[in-house]
């Protein structure tokens, strides 16, 4: 069984790297030399163009109004598969809150209790203790730039979400904000949810047209529906339409929802850790 | 292309009437019974002890219904290697049930890539 | 609006589960009564399209978020740019399928599942494994296929580990989501050798261009072994009775459906991405067959000897849900070997199409017989506290509804007439006799062992003495419970007295779904 | 062969995460072992979008038009959705792996395949 499985694994390793004898080489993926050429101010350019991300590139700024052509294939072409992950990411919180459920609502633990465990916080550093509190306002700030902007840099709902949560592990990890995660869960919950809501909703407003129709990106450039011309151009933070709204949907709910994960997993490590002390 | 599948049955030369086959049934119980009340012995008395199992060996011992665990022990029996190998297969090992897939995988590519068939 | 019926049957459900946490709080029946609201919602809106679909062979898309949803190519273009949802026949069954599932499960948990506070999860998680189900069905883009597969899969995990108190259902959980991930690894690294060659996602556009190149066929396989896992075929089983016996009842009804649809994952690969016998140089499709008849013998044989011996009830009906996936593969696995063959398609005209007749109506046949079985199962622990056989004794004095149900949901799937799975039995056994005798005798076989195993249950759970110190629950029956196992023994007669009909509406143009692509 | 490396270095990383996860017998380094084989994944993806000497795909402040050239727009946002996923079903093995810690005192595979054995 062992050196069946061995030789298995041999042998689909040898077909792999046959495959890739076959694949195209590395740095010359499929694609028209002619699609950066400069265009008219048509919506929807079709010449020349023979593949999906050469579609995207050279219509996605005249389409969603978006500079981050990635944005836009995340936020709008491939909108669906946003609103698929951003369930996963739900669904995976949902799920840890069930089978944690029990753990959680055990009777709070006391002050003094917590205090015992970790020696906290007389003999910890100042720098850990306090240095957090200087550093989550930037940290909040820092992934909040990312997810207005998600249309025009490198970032987005995901990214900033993420970074956002990182602040709340910091927390978690340095300060007596533990003590509250009971009260804290709930609010968490709450705000993932109407992050998810107000995607879906945003999807459904468009079901005129069809389902997450981008029905703002060629609008009045007062609701974010400025027309920004093809190629290189400093970026306007009131174009793209949907796109930042969604993005800040799903920044909303994967900070939130990254955080009740977090604050969950230490609840239950904490639980853990007082049930190994009474034990021993 | 006609899809009836009456057609379709009758190329497979099989006619299948689930009406037919329960009215059938039910003639052919009614039958029976007929035939059962006619021709059959009627010195057969509820009240006696004929309606009790016959048990030869011990009666006491056995007044409790046979676990289904010992059911078809023959069949596990005269069977005992072929059980013995699958149960050492179902043994809730996780990575055994991952190499079963890397192993049919590899066993694919031989066939449909190498094109050993 | 009617164009946007396939986009909100995925969508409503998902609106319903993100604002559920918050109408939840509000209690309980609020709660129960939207989440019943938007599953029969969601069923109307299936039903709705059953004439279009169904009896006009149309075949609907519907492109999400483009300015006109009904053009799947945007003018000028020779391929889909966006996510591209394709209701054909044989999507629309399956979705049919898991529409009545969803609703006759919830309406069989609804007091089955004591209320508790991890009741709202379990709602939620249920509406979702739904949603996922009927988006993996409708999807045409095959990285959306694979995000709800995912989402199928971490709801259905999270749901099998729901008794959290007991020591085996996480882990059980764990094993269901390990094998779903691996699965859906390599399903993605078989979508990513697609995009490498043809820069699309889109399944009908890739079979249009589909060259059989070494890289497809790698995809091929490693679609192939990754659905087959997931739908528990045969050397990749083992973890099928694992999970399946941790599971509360109606998650294993519904477990039962999703691996259907992993399987209905594993039939469009087959046809609607790889089934294009145009290019010069084809897979060789006789091979892919054998391989997947091979897969559905195996798993007929292994599933129903090992059911034999099993004394653990859920457990036995998991061994069986592996076997009966068996004649399922079977009979596609005939109609691929056909497919293609250099006769002018005599060969599968006279049977290949009957036998995958038999096999798409065998799914519908099985899994409602099989989720009849597990939520009688469910009673079964409900008065037993246990899922052994051994203690269990004379259920058929106190629960008369159960063992009429359980006797028509086990002659059923054992394929004894007039049920429902007699007609899809013979339709298999008559066609695959004329592809090769050997397969149809071992079929018959294993069937004549499903009735075997079937009667061990009956005599021990439901037969002997009535004892009513083993019993942990004396209550009668709710009456959610027993609506829904009797609507369950409602459709396994109906389409049992109906058989042609069922075949001429539903499994029929499931067919021609599934072959034809323009 | 140069041109290959990255493809080679793909080959590898799920060489290994199937070769860890066929292998190792901790239920925690089977969660680790699932994350290297996505990041095999992912790098595929990467790997296929790439372009010689392209930038971003993001015309904020990008190079004259005459000059400019962009990778793939589309593997990185489907690699964007996987990552989360991943993200998202490690956190619920792990949670997973938590339970069975705790109901069974052990994390190995060999002790806990005892626990469910039916004959």
């Amino acid at each position: 069984m062992k050196l069946g499985s061995l030789l298995s694994l041999v042998l689909i390793l040898g077909f792999l790297f046959v495959a890739v004898l076959r694949l195209h080489p590395v740095g010359q993926p499929l694609g028209h030399p002619g699609v950066m050429k400069d265009r008219g101010s048509a919506v929807t350019d079709t010449a020349n163009i023979f593949t999906m991300d050469d579609y995207y590139i050279r219509n996605g700024q005249a389409e969603t109004g978006s500079n981050n052509i990635v944005a836009s294939v995340v936020f709008d072409y491939r909108g669906f598969d946003t609103l698929g992950e951003a369930t996963v990411l739900f669904l995976v919180v949902s799920s840890i809150s069930m089978l944690m459920y029990t753990i959680l609502k055990q009777k709070k633990i006391k002050k003094d209790h917590f205090f015992k465990i970790y020696n906290f916080p007389t003999d910890i550093s100042r720098i850990i203790s306090f240095g957090p509190y200087l550093l989550y306002p930037i940290i909040i700030i820092f992934g909040a730039y990312l997810v207005a902007h998600g249309h025009l840099s490198p970032g987005g709902g995901f990214q900033g979400g993420a970074v956002m949560a990182s602040g709340t592990a910091l927390l978690l990890i340095s300060s007596l904000f533990t003590i509250h995660i009971q009260r804290v869960r709930r609010v968490f919950s709450f705000f993932e949810s109407l992050g998810l809501a107000i995607y879906i909703g945003l999807g459904f407003a468009g079901i005129g047209t069809s389902f997450l129709h981008n029905f703002l990106a060629q609008g009045n450039p007062l609701f974010l529906g400025r027309a920004i011309p093809f190629g290189p151009n400093p970026g306007y933070l009131n174009s793209a339409g949907l796109l930042p709204l969604l993005s800040l949907a799903i920044g909303i709910e994967v900070f939130f929802g990254i955080s009740v994960i977090l604050v969950t997993m230490y609840h239950v490590a904490m639980d853990g850790d007082i049930k190994d002390a009474q034990e021993s | 292309m006609i899809f009836d599948p009456y057609i379709l049955l009758q190329k497979i030369k099989i006619i299948w009437m689930p009406a037919v086959f329960v009215s059938l049934f039910i003639f052919l119980c009614l039958i029976v019974w007929l035939w059962g009340r006619l021709f059959f012995r009627n010195d057969y008395n509820r009240g006696s002890g004929q309606v009790k199992p016959f048990n030869s060996g011990n009666i006491e011992e056995i007044d409790y219904p046979v676990p289904s665990s010992s059911l078809y022990w023959g069949f596990r029996k005269v069977l005992g290697g072929y059980y013995d190998f699958m149960q050492r297969l179902h043994n809730g090992d996780l990575n055994d049930y991952l190499k079963w897939m890397i192993i049919f995988t590899a066993v694919c590519f031989m066939l449909i890539l190498g094109g050993l068939l | 609006m009617t164009d946007n019926f396939p986009v909100l049957i995925i969508a409503l459900p998902l609106l319903v589960a993100f604002i559920l946490p918050i109408v939840s709080r509000a209690g309980v029946k609020p709660r129960n009564i939207l989440v019943f609201l938007v599953i029969l919602a969601v069923n109307i809106m299936l039903l709705s399209l059953v004439p279009e679909v169904m009896i006009r062979g149309k075949i609907l898309y519907s492109v999400i978020g483009s300015a006109d949803p009904a053009r799947v190519v945007p003018e000028g273009l020779t391929f889909p740019v966006r996510i591209v949802l394709r209701v054909d026949g044989f999507s629309l069954f399956m979705a049919l399928l898991s529409g009545f599932f969803s609703l006759v499960c919830f309406i069989f948990s609804l007091r089955f599942i004591p209320e508790h506070g991890r009741k709202n999860y379990y709602v939620l998680l249920f509406l979702l494994m739904m949603t996922g189900m009927l988006g993996l069905e409708f999807t045409n883009d095959l990285f959306n296929f694979f995000v709800f597969l995912e989402i199928l899969s971490i709801s259905g995990a999270a749901l099998v580990s729901y008794r959290t108190d007991r020591s085996h259902p996480p882990y059980a959980g764990y094993k269901y989501l390990l094998v779903s991930t691996i699965a859906t690894s390599f399903f993605l690294l078989g979508v990513a050798l697609c995009y490498a060659q043809y820069g699309s996602l889109n399944m009908e556009y890739i079979h249009r261009f589909m060259n059989h190149t070494l890289l497809d066929r790698m995809a091929l396989v490693f679609m192939l072994a990754a659905l087959a896992m997931k739908a528990g075929a045969a050397p990749m089983h083992m973890w099928v009775p694992d999970t399946y016996s941790e599971a509360p009842a109606p998650v294993t009804a519904m477990l039962v459906i999703s691996s259907q649809a992993s399987l209905y994952g594993l039939f469009r690969i087959c046809f609607t991405l790889f089934g294009n016998p145009i290019s010069r140089d084809t897979i060789n499709y006789h091979t892919l067959g054998w391989i997947i008849i091979i897969m559905g013998v195996l798993s007929m044989f292994v599933g129903v000897t090992m059911a034999l011996v099993q004394h653990d009830v859920k457990r036995l009906m998991a061994f069986h849900s592996v076997s009966q996936t068996g004649y399922l593969l079977m009979g596609i696995g005939v109609g691929v070997a056909v497919y293609t063959l250099n006769d002018g398609g005599a060969a599968y005209n006279s049977y290949g199409r009957v036998a995958m007749a038999g096999g798409i109506f065998h799914i519908m046949n099985y899994s409602i017989s099989k989720g009849l079985l597990f939520l009688t199962a469910g009673v079964m622990f409900r008065r037993f506290g246990t899922c052994d056989l051994d203690r269990m004794t004379g259920m058929a004095h106190r629960d008369t509804v159960t063992t009429a149900v359980f006797i028509i949901g086990a002659l059923a799937i054992s394929g004894i007439p007039p049920f429902n799975a007699f007609s899809s039995k013979l339709l298999l056994y008559e066609s695959v006799y004329r592809f090769s005798p050997v397969l149809s005798i071992i079929a018959m076989f294993v069937s004549v062992l499903t009735l075997a195993s079937f009667t061990k249950v009956f005599y021990s759970a439901f037969l002997g003495p009535c004892r009513s110190d083993i019993l942990v629950d004396e209550e009668p029956l709710p009456a959610g419970m027993i609506a829904g196992m009797t609507i369950m023994a409602a459709a396994i007669i109906v389409t049992g007295f109906l058989p042609s009909h069922t075949l001429n509406l539903l499994v029929d143009p499931a067919i021609s779904g599934l072959v034809t692509i323009f | 062969m140069t041109n290959f490396f990255l493809y080679i270095t793909v080959v590898l990383l799920l060489f290994f995460g199937v070769a860890t996860l066929l292998f190792k017998r901790n239920l925690i380094k089977i969660v680790i072992a699932l994350n290297i084989l996505e990041s095999g994944v992912n790098l595929f993806f990467i790997t296929l979008a790439f372009k010689n000497d392209a930038t971003a795909p993001i015309f904020t402040l990008a190079p004259d038009l005459a000059e400019l050239k962009m990778v793939l727009p589309t593997p990185q946002a489907l690699i964007l959705t996987n990552i989360v996923i991943g993200f998202a079903t490690s956190a619920l093995m792990l949670a997973f792996a938590v339970l069975v810690y705790r109901n069974n005192k052990t994390l190995d595979i060999r002790k806990l395949k005892g626990i469910e054995i039916h004959d």
